[in-house]
């Protein structure tokens, strides 16, 4: 159950495939997946980049607590985090988490759970640099529910 | 600062991150760990400023209140609401 | 907002992908997919092929219905919904539903329901082949939520 | 069966799916639009056997209840529970 701090530009169906690749054929029935992407609008403002922080070291921590909570809660047959930081452009992915399962409710509810406990969990923190060379904080989350 | 012939295990360091490693002018990233029982206590000898409403902490790397024990060799790190996803 | 019966085999993956290419960067910020796939046990007994059958021409139909409801409900960008047909061996994907959206409540919740309407409405059947070389009808669905 | 000499316009194409498809046997694929009220009319013509209870019926590609009416020409299909995705 795999988590992952990127530093470049990542594909996340190829690495969506690749894992998906190391388990056995037939075992499981649902794959739910969810991929965050960089827009080039924010609160109706023209964004053309975002530099990502993390805390190395608690935020891997975090991120594996959080598939060992969704472990806790649903049967998973297995799970992927992987999250970039560092100098990202509009239309690049920021977040990949994908739930392999039995049955799709336990596959949607864990996917959606690793995304929300992650956004309120994993330290990361965005900064924004807007079409006129401004910056600025991200000062909250868009609502998850 | 800490003074750096002092011994290191009685240390406590401290990190800031985000906007506030922007806002906190020259904090000191060590503090004495004899004179800090809380995280807020870490707060008060880093820096010269009041803790702002809303901000994060940990030790080792846990999230935690501020009104949390810490100890000698303990990491302290202060950061506003994550962002991530 | 494409739909499409696929009587060979299918990468979702690769779907996904290539239908998102089409979608201007930048533009969207949530992904959420599901992928549906063949075990190869099922009610506690080996599978070993399945024969899934539609009523042409209706099944599309309602798909299509499917998604229009969906854009009615929720600002989405795009949706995908693709479906096996025929002759399905376990490992196969048998479904992929794919919602692109602006923020994640939108597409999680649309991807969900794209999945459970299409379960209760798009005139699918599945006849399955045990080991023994016996078939069986699924008589029912799993519950999704 | 319908007559083949009957006019076209005056028939109801019947449809069977699935299990249901396996189970009624030899059901008449074509029935008599003047003689059918309603979907309940149209198994009634098309089969020997009473409906099953949990039958799913369309008309025309749209889901509907027993109780619909039909009209000539339409394409009438029946069947069990669907268990796709």
């Amino acid at each position: 159950m795999p988590v992952l701090i990127k530093p470049e530009p990542f594909d996340p169906i190829a690495m969506q495939a690749a894992h998906e690749a190391t388990l056995p054929t037939g075992s499981f029935g649902a794959t739910a997946s969810f991929i965050g992407t960089m827009r080039n609008v924010n609160e109706g403002d023209d964004v053309i980049g975002m530099m990502l922080e993390h805390y190395e070291g608690m935020t891997e921590k975090e991120l594996e607590a959080v598939i060992h909570d969704a472990k806790q809660k649903w049967p998973i047959d297995d799970a992927l985090i992987v999250h970039r930081v560092g100098a990202i452009e509009p239309g690049q992915p920021i977040v990949l988490t994908v739930v392999w399962s039995a049955h799709r409710a336990a596959a949607f509810d864990a996917c959606r759970f690793l995304m929300e406990a992650l956004k309120s969990r994993a330290p990361f923190w965005k900064k924004e640099t807007l079409k006129d060379g401004s910056h600025r904080w991200v000062e909250r989350n868009t609502p998850g529910y | 600062m800490v003074d750096p012939k002092s011994d290191m295990h009685m240390t406590i360091r401290v990190k800031f991150f985000a906007s506030l490693r922007e806002q906190i002018i020259n904090p000191n990233t060590e503090v004495d760990g004899s004179q800090a029982k809380t995280i807020g206590d870490v707060w008060k000898l880093a820096t010269d400023v009041p803790m702002p409403p809303h901000v994060l902490c940990s030790v080792n790397l846990e999230h935690q209140e501020p009104d949390a024990p810490v100890n000698d060799g303990d990491e302290v790190a202060f950061f506003p609401p994550i962002t991530g996803g």
